[in-house]
Order: structure tokens, then C-alpha cells, then sequence
């Protein structure tokens, strides 16, 4: 019961970092916050037994991507 | 219970993806948002695959139910998919700014007309 | 796609009803579990030797998609390439302080054995070409962020890195052919002749483990050469 | 056991990756690459052809694995008409590229290999989640080509056309999830097979998530911003791969997945009238907005809107079944077929009209008929059998959806076609207009004119829609071939086991 309500307490954190991820201010502060979503859900996939799921969305969601939205920013970022 | 949770996360995620896709008028946080609503489609199969009491779909002696695996392999292939094409969008992203000077998607929009 | 906050709102709203309904109705009306899931978990250590289910799935059963997949990945560099194209500079990033170099360079070492486990047991334990790909690839942005980005595009030519790309695409459609050789089909596994091996060893699995080292290969080159490309993006 | 059928899929796909590895030698070296893969792809559609015209079907497993665990892949006459038109355009593209013997950059080559790889992929797949993944593939490798000139508008129409053919993926996802949840198995005849236990709702419910889906690929009215941008940014050959041949891929998904794996005529016969209303709102508007256009480009791909919409009031014809179903098949086969060529002719000949102009806008176009007299008579024979002139293909095939659906629906498709006809004449009249107009010449340099070969290649595409109005016997077996299995909705249930090994 009790790892019941601890997967019951990720989704309520996966939800809220999506909206946060979307309606944060700022392009790092939102895919910081996208990553940590991310993360979660990988939490998540661990937890319903998809684990080669669960780590290629570690690998990618939460360590390239990140890598290459900032990447991405701090291009647009320098041409101001 | 854990399956039908999962799925009720899963849509909370995808309405806020696509609210982020309407609403927002940065291309880069469209593209934020266009992520949230992929990884919403992974958590559904994720979700789909999952039966309660069944093991991970490695096979170990003694273990006799284990989740479904097809629904992985399809999570995977979309994961890396989306991976591609998002990169894609972001490149696309630079270069529109470069040639506008902005990332907001009203301005390519007007210009294209 | 631009709209009032509201009306986003309210259709992001009644899609987000729509999938719940979607997927909790049929959740409830589908039916049992559907069969060849079963067929698939019992039969894979029979088909190819590989322990792993949904490697097996990935690189045999349905290893046409795995293929059309790694095709993505060639797709998007080729796109960012094109899109990138001439006005590619080597960036001038410093690179961090020498303790956190150090650190990183000792580390490293510690950092690649993971992906290389991670490709080498693919049909064992969890991940695969992908998951150690993917790996690989962070490990060449952990170095470039650490040493900047001046030393790592002499250490790692961006070119050579689209080159490997394409041969290890070549390899997978060449170890295709295997099978059309052997007289059964293309990406044929067990049916062409590659040995199960013993289930659960690390030589097991036939055909799989080339793929999975093939697949590792192709994906961290494809993606650290998009993010080498992003990198040194400089305009015009 | 022939292995024709994956061929079709690597011969591109290997060309794509052996030609990005010949570019670091020489341009030449690739251009020779590519000319291989469009000769080989000829040779095995050529052969699946003959081996489906003898044999009926074709069936290929891929990695050995029969149906339902592995992925098979499939041909019957239909698929073999879809295919035939994806490597005449293949084919007449590399011809028009080298002929006109602008240097074009090696790395769009690449892109054009890996969408052809992905259009044939989709079209012998006969494997749902299979065909998804072949759809990203030729979403991206378009992206590239749209945006390949890194002009402004490249990049935000690239940007705008991933937006939605991302939204069209996901769409799709959600249906293959339903699909999987309801039947158990991904396959296109084990789904055909199974279908039939999954609740009405679930047919329903995947039915419109597909249409939804391939409606926004087709760029059909309320997902319409992105096409007109895109073929605008794209080049003329680019674009006239993709709405010569992609369309008629995304079709051949509609009508594989709807009629034949869903089934969606026999468990929901009302798909009918939603065809039919998708249809004609896709003609009216589609005109109209060609109409309000004033650049070549621009309004050509609106043009394809309108064809599409042709092409859905034909299909919703077929969805009633019976006699009235089998002579709609042939209806909607044939403008598949003609508007393929007619919209290629279209978008070669007009890009020399482009290229003589400097400028892609009708205003440009002034005196555009007297300076470049032959590609100008091209774009017109073309145009005319588009609006469908009585002794054109055009004619033909508009008169046969028109009796067609007059036969399924009443009158009101009919008006619907006619109102279309008047429009589109219209607006091709208008070109005629300007391009026969006084104006001062501009001046022409020796890079700025069509090479003649590039214009022989065109007019001898526009006199092929002439010829096709009253086309030979054989290509008249192979159409009557198509629409028997496009009318048939058991069509891929008949040979679900059949050459297993």
C-alpha cells in the first residue's frame, strides 16, 4: 500500500513539473524544470517494470535533450 | 489501480502539452511543450503494457507473468523518434531566429503570408 | 496555432478528457490481455537466444522498425547538416576550471565502461544500442562542456563523425543481408544460421549482439554529430 | 523466396547512406549513387509489377517472422499502381535535375533517396506501427527539402510543416495505441481479422484519429496553413515529389487502413458522408484559396487541396459497397493516376516559368508565354487537363467520380464539381492572362534558361497527359486490377496466411 501511494505522489510531481515546464518564464529555467520531468517519468517507467524504456528516456529525455535545448538557446541567445 | 492512475496522469500531461502548443508563441517553448506531449504518449504505452503482479520482461527462471513487452519496444522506437525530430525542430528554431531576429511563431506566420 | 489562452485552454482541456475516456474505456472494454504478448515473451528465448524480451522484439521480431528508426536518426542529422550548413565555425568555449577537467578526464574512463556494458548486454539485462548510444553521446558533450569546445573538434572531427555514422548504417544493412545470403529473409536471425548460444550468456542471442554494437555506434555518432553541429552553428 | 519487396525499401535507403559517404569524394560520384538507386528502384517496382500481375499478391517476412509476432510485408494491385507512380517520379526527377544541370548540393540528394525509401516503405508495409515509423522517416527527409534553402521563409515554413506533421504523428500514435488495445495484434490482416470483436465505438473513435491524422498530411481545410507555405519554400522538383507522389502515398495509407484493415465502410457505413462532406468543403475552399493566391507556387499546392478532395468524394462513393462501390473505385484510381502527372507537369513546367521570371509571383509571371514559349505550353496543356477539358485524362477521370457520385450521393457532389471546374478555370486563366501579356522581356542570361533537355523532359510529361485520356490496354488492366482490390474490402483479410513459410 504504501509504494502505492508513493507512485500516486510521482504523478501528482510528474503533472505539476509538465506545467511547469510549459508555463515557467525563462528558456533554461523551463527546460531545467523539463528535465526534472523528464527524470520523473523515468521514475514512473521504473516503476510499472519498463525498464529499457525507462532508461533510454534517462539517457535521452533527461541527458541529450537537455543538452541540446540548451545548446540550442545559447544560440539564439548569442545572436541578440 | 497503479495502470489507471498512470493513465489519468498520462492525459493531465497530454492536455498540458497541447495547451502549451496553442498558447505559446516561442518556438522554443513550443517545442518544450511538443516534448511534454510525446513523453505523455510514452507514459500511455508504458501504461498499457503494465499488468499487476507480472515481472519485468527479462526472462528469469521461476517467473511466470510479465508485463507486456511489445508496447516497450513501440515506447523505444517512439522516444527515439521524437528525439530526431525535436532536434530538427530546434535547428529550425535557430535559424528562424537568425533570419527574423525572433523566435515568436506569429512573425514567421505573418512574413510566410 | 495562435490562439486566446482560453480557447487553448478549453480545447487542451476536452482533448485531455478525450484520451482519459479513450484509454480507460478500452482499458475496461478490450478484452483480455491480448495474446501475443504471451506468444512473444515465451517465444523469445526460443527465437534467438536473447533473455532480454524487448530486445528481442527491437532487433528480431520487428528489427524492420528498429532499421526505419536508426533511418530517423540518419534523417536528422542529414537535416540539420543541411540546415547548419556553412555557417559552421569551431566555437571558442573556454571550457571549465582544471580541477573539474581532471575530474572529468579520470571519470571518463569510468563513464565509457557504462555504455559499453550497457551495448555488450543488451540481450541480458536491460538497454541496448540505443540506451548506450544515447550514453556515449552525453559522455562526448560531458567532454566538451569540460574541456571546451576548441580541444574536442580537433580530438573528434566532426566530419569523421558524420562518416562513421554512415558506415555503421551500411554495417546494418549489410548484416541485413546476412540472411538474403543464407536463402531465408532480410535481418534474419536465428533462421540464417547465427547461433542462440547459451540464454543468458554473454555470447548468446546470434544476430542481436552485432546489431546492438552496430546500433550503439550509429547513435552516438548521428547524435553527438547534431550536437556538434548545434554546437558550432555560428551564422553567417 | 524473391526479396523484391524489401528491396524496394533498401535500394533507396542504401543509396542515401552510400551517397552521403561518395560526397566526400565528388559531387559526381553521388550523382552517379543516385542515378543507380532511381534506375534500381524502376527495376524491382518494374518486376513486382509483373510478379503481382501473374501472381496476384506478394508477401515478404521480414527477419523470417510470419504476421502476427514479425512484420510482413505486402502487394497486391493496388499497392503496385502506388509504387509505379513513386518511381516514375522518382525517375523523372533525377532525369530533370541532371538535365537542367543547376549544381545542386549533395546533401539534398540524400534527403530525396531516404523520403523515396520511406514512401515505398509505407506503401509495401503491412505492418501498422511498421507504416508509422516509415511516416516520420518521410516527414523529416521533407522537412530537410523544405527548408533546405535557408531562405527566411524556408525555415518557418519547415518549422510550421513539423508543427503539424508532428501533430499527425501523434494522432496517429494514439490510433496504433487503440488499435493494439482493441485487437491485440498490429498487423494490417490480423487487425482486418480481429476487427470485428472490437467495440463500434473503437472503430469510430480510431477511424476519425486517422483521418485527422492524414487529413493534416493532405492539408485538407482547417489544417490547410501549412502546405502553401511549405511548396513555396520547397523546390520545384521537392515539390513536386512530394504532392506528385507523397499525397498519393498518404491516400494509399487512407484507403489501406480505413477500408481495408479497419473496415470502417462495413462496421460504420455512415464514413460515407463524412468522405463526402470532407470532400467537397476540401474542393470549394481548396479552389477558392488557389484563387485568392498570387504566387505560382502557392496556388498549385492549393490546387492539390482541391484534387484530394476529387479524390475523397470518388472514395466516399466506393464506402456504399456494391456496383456503385466497384465503379468508384476505378473512378478514384484513375484521378490518383492523372493528377500524379498533371501536378508533376504542373510543377516542372512552371519552374521554368519561375526560373525565366526571377520570382514565383503571378504578377512576375507578365510575358513569362513569350519568353519561355515551350514550358509555358507545357503548364498549360497540363492546366487545361487539370480542369478537365473534354479530351483530356482530366476530363475523364473528373466525368467518372462526377456520374460516380452522382450515382451514391445525388446531385450535390455534382454541383460541387462543376462550382470547382469554374473556379479552377478561373484562376488557370488568369496565368494564361499574364503569361500572354505584353511585357518587357527580362533580360536572359545563360544560367537563367531552362536547358533544353529539362524542357523536352516537361513537354513530353504534359503530352502524357494527353495520351493518357486514351492510355493503352495494359495500363487499363493494371487500373481495373487497383480499383477491383480498392473496392474489395476483404481485400488484404483473403490472404492473411497465405505464402507463409
Amino acid at each position: 500500500m504504501g509504494l502505492e501511494v508513493v507512485f500516486l505522489g510521482l504523478l501528482v510531481l510528474i503533472v505539476v513539473s509538465a506545467l511547469g515546464a510549459v508555463l515557467v518564464r525563462g528558456y533554461i529555467t523551463s527546460v531545467v524544470v523539463l528535465s526534472v520531468f523528464s527524470v520523473l517519468t523515468t521514475v514512473s517507467f521504473a516503476f510499472m517494470h519498463a525498464v529499457d524504456v525507462a532508461m533510454a528516456e534517462a539517457a535521452i529525455g533527461a541527458g541529450l535533450m537537455t543538452a541540446i535545448f540548451v545548446t540550442a538557446i545559447d544560440r539564439i541567445r548569442g545572436q541578440r | 489501480m497503479l495502470q489507471q492512475a498512470m493513465y489519468v496522469a498520462a492525459a493531465i500531461v497530454f492536455g498540458i502539452g497541447l495547451y502549451g502548443v496553442l498558447s505559446r508563441r516561442d518556438m522554443v517553448k513550443i517545442c518544450v511543450s511538443l516534448s511534454v506531449m510525446e513523453s505523455s504518449l510514452i507514459m500511455i504505452l508504458v501504461a498499457l503494457a503494465y499488468r499487476p503482479d507480472a515481472a519485468a520482461p527479462i526472462i528469469v527462471d521461476g517467473v511466470a507473468t510479465y508485463v507486456d513487452p511489445l508496447p516497450h519496444a513501440l515506447a523505444l522506437t517512439a522516444i527515439v523518434i521524437g528525439a530526431g525530430v525535436l532536434s530538427v525542430a530546434l535547428a529550425l528554431t535557430v535559424i528562424v531566429h537568425r533570419a527574423h531576429g525572433t523566435s515568436n511563431i506569429a512573425v514567421v506566420f505573418r512574413r510566410g503570408r | 496555432m495562435k490562439m486566446g489562452h482560453a480557447a487553448a485552454a478549453i480545447i487542451a482541456l476536452a482533448s485531455s478528457a478525450a484520451v482519459l475516456t479513450l484509454t480507460l474505456v478500452f482499458a475496461v472494454t478490450g478484452g483480455e490481455a491480448p495474446q501475443l504478448a504471451g506468444a512473444m515473451t515465451s517465444g523469445s528465448v526460443a527465437a534467438s537466444g536473447s533473455v532480454n524480451v524487448v530486445t528481442t522484439i527491437l532487433l528480431d521480431f520487428r528489427s524492420l522498425d528498429t532499421l526505419g528508426e536508426a533511418s530517423v536518426i540518419f534523417a536528422s542529422v542529414a537535416c540539420v547538416g543541411v540546415l547548419f550548413r556553412g555557417s559552421r565555425r569551431i566555437g571558442t568555449e573556454p571550457g571549465l576550471g582544471v580541477l573539474v577537467r581532471r575530474s572529468v578526464g579520470y571519470l571518463s574512463a569510468l563513464f565509457l565502461l557504462f555504455p559499453l556494458y550497457i551495448v555488450a548486454h543488451g540481450h541480458l539485462s536491460p538497454g541496448g544500442g540505443f540506451q548506450g548510444g544515447v550514453s556515449l553521446a552525453v559522455l562526448l558533450i560531458l567532454l566538451t562542456v569540460a574541456y571546451g569546445s576548441r580541444p574536442m573538434a580537433t580530438a573528434v572531427d566532426p566530419s569523421r563523425l558524420h562518416m562513421t555514422e554512415s558506415l555503421s548504417a551500411l554495417g546494418f544493412l549489410m548484416a541485413g543481408f546476412v540472411g538474403v545470403l543464407q536463402g531465408t529473409s532480410f535481418l534474419a536471425n536465428a533462421a540464417a544460421g547465427f547461433p542462440r548460444g547459451v540464454p543468458g550468456s554473454l555470447l548468446s542471442g546470434g544476430l542481436i549482439p552485432v546489431l546492438n554494437a552496430i546500433i550503439g555506434v550509429k547513435v552516438a555518432s548521428g547524435l553527438g554529430s547534431i550536437f556538434f553541429d548545434f554546437q558550432s552553428e555560428r551564422g553567417e | 523466396m524473391t526479396h523484391i519487396l524489401i528491396m524496394v525499401i533498401i535500394a533507396p535507403l542504401a543509396a542515401a547512406v552510400a551517397g552521403s559517404i561518395a560526397v566526400y569524394w565528388s559531387e559526381r560520384l553521388l550523382r552517379c549513387v543516385v542515378a543507380a538507386s532511381a534506375f534500381a528502384h524502376a527495376v524491382f517496382v518494374t518486376s513486382i509489377i509483373v510478379y503481382v500481375g501473374d501472381e496476384g499478391s506478394m508477401l515478404y517476412e521480414v527477419g523470417a517472422w510470419v504476421a502476427p509476432v514479425g512484420i510482413m510485408l505486402y502487394a497486391d494491385a493496388l499497392s503496385v499502381v502506388i509504387l509505379l507512380i513513386l518511381s516514375a517520379a522518382h525517375v523523372v526527377l533525377v532525369l530533370h535535375t541532371f538535365s537542367a544541370a543547376r549544381a545542386s548540393r549533395g546533401a539534398t540528394w540524400i534527403l530525396v533517396e531516404l523520403l523515396v525509401a520511406a514512401l515505398s516503405g509505407i506503401v509495401v508495409s503491412g505492418d501498422l506501427f511498421n507504416m508509422f515509423v516509415f511516416l516520420e522517416l518521410a516527414t523529416v527527409a521533407s522537412i530537410g527539402l523544405v527548408a533546405h534553402k535557408r531562405s527566411a521563409t524556408g525555415a518557418g515554413a519547415g518549422f510550421v510543416y513539423l508543427l503539424f506533421a508532428l501533430v499527425s504523428g501523434l494522432l496517429f500514435m494514439i490510433a496504433v495505441v487503440l488499435v493494439y488495445r482493441a485487437t491485440g495484434v498490429l498487423s494490417l490482416s490480423g487487425i482486418a481479422a480481429e476487427i470485428d470483436r472490437a467495440p463500434e465505438q473503437a472503430v469510430r473513435v480510431v477511424a476519425g484519429l486517422l483521418l485527422g491524422s492524414l487529413g493534416i498530411k493532405f492539408g485538407l481545410v482547417p489544417f490547410h496553413f501549412w502546405q502553401a507555405p511549405a511548396y513555396e519554400a520547397a523546390g520545384s522538383s521537392a515539390a513536386a515529389l512530394m504532392s506528385g507522389a507523397g499525397m498519393k502515398v498518404y491516400l494509399y495509407v487512407l484507403i489501406r487502413l480505413i477500408f481495408h484493415a479497419l473496415r470502417v465502410p462495413v462496421i460504420v457505413p455512415r464514413i460515407g458522408v463524412v468522405l463526402l462532406a470532407l470532400g467537397a468543403t476540401s474542393i470549394l475552399f481548396g479552389h477558392l484559396l488557389a484563387l485568392a493566391q498570387r504566387d505560382l507556387k502557392r496556388l498549385l499546392a492549393f490546387s492539390s487541396v482541391a484534387h484530394v478532395g476529387y479524390i475523397f468524394l470518388a472514395l466516399a462513393a466506393v464506402s456504399r459497397g456494391g456496383s456503385i462501390g466497384a465503379a468508384a473505385a476505378y473512378g478514384a484510381i484513375l484521378h490518383i493516376c492523372f493528377h500524379a502527372l498533371m501536378k508533376s507537369t504542373l510543377f516542372y513546367s512552371g519552374r521554368s516559368m519561375i526560373v525565366r521570371a526571377r520570382a514565383s509571383a503571378t504578377e512576375r509571371m507578365r510575358g513569362v508565354g513569350r519568353a519561355e514559349p515551350l514550358g509555358f505550353a507545357a503548364f498549360m496543356l497540363a492546366a487545361v487537363a487539370l480542369v478537365g477539358i473534354p479530351p483530356t485524362s482530366g476530363f475523364y477521370s473528373k466525368w467518372r467520380i462526377a456520374l460516380d457520385s452522382f450515382a451514391g450521393y445525388g446531385a450535390f457532389p455534382v454541383v460541387v464539381i462543376a462550382a470547382g471546374t469554374v473556379i479552377s478555370m478561373l484562376y488557370y486563366a488568369r496565368v494564361l492572362h499574364l503569361g500572354l501579356a505584353e511585357g518587357e522581356r527580362p533580360p536572359v542570361t545563360g544560367a537563367e534558361r531552362t536547358p533544353t533537355a529539362a524542357l523536352a523532359l516537361v513537354a513530353l510529361l504534359s503530352l502524357g497527359t494527353f495520351s493518357m485520356g486514351v492510355a493503352g490496354p495494359a495500363i487499363e488492366a493494371m487500373l481495373t486490377g487497383a480499383a477491383a482490390v480498392l473496392a474489395d474490402p476483404e481485400a488484404i483479410l483473403a490472404v492473411t496466411t497465405g505464402g507463409a513459410a
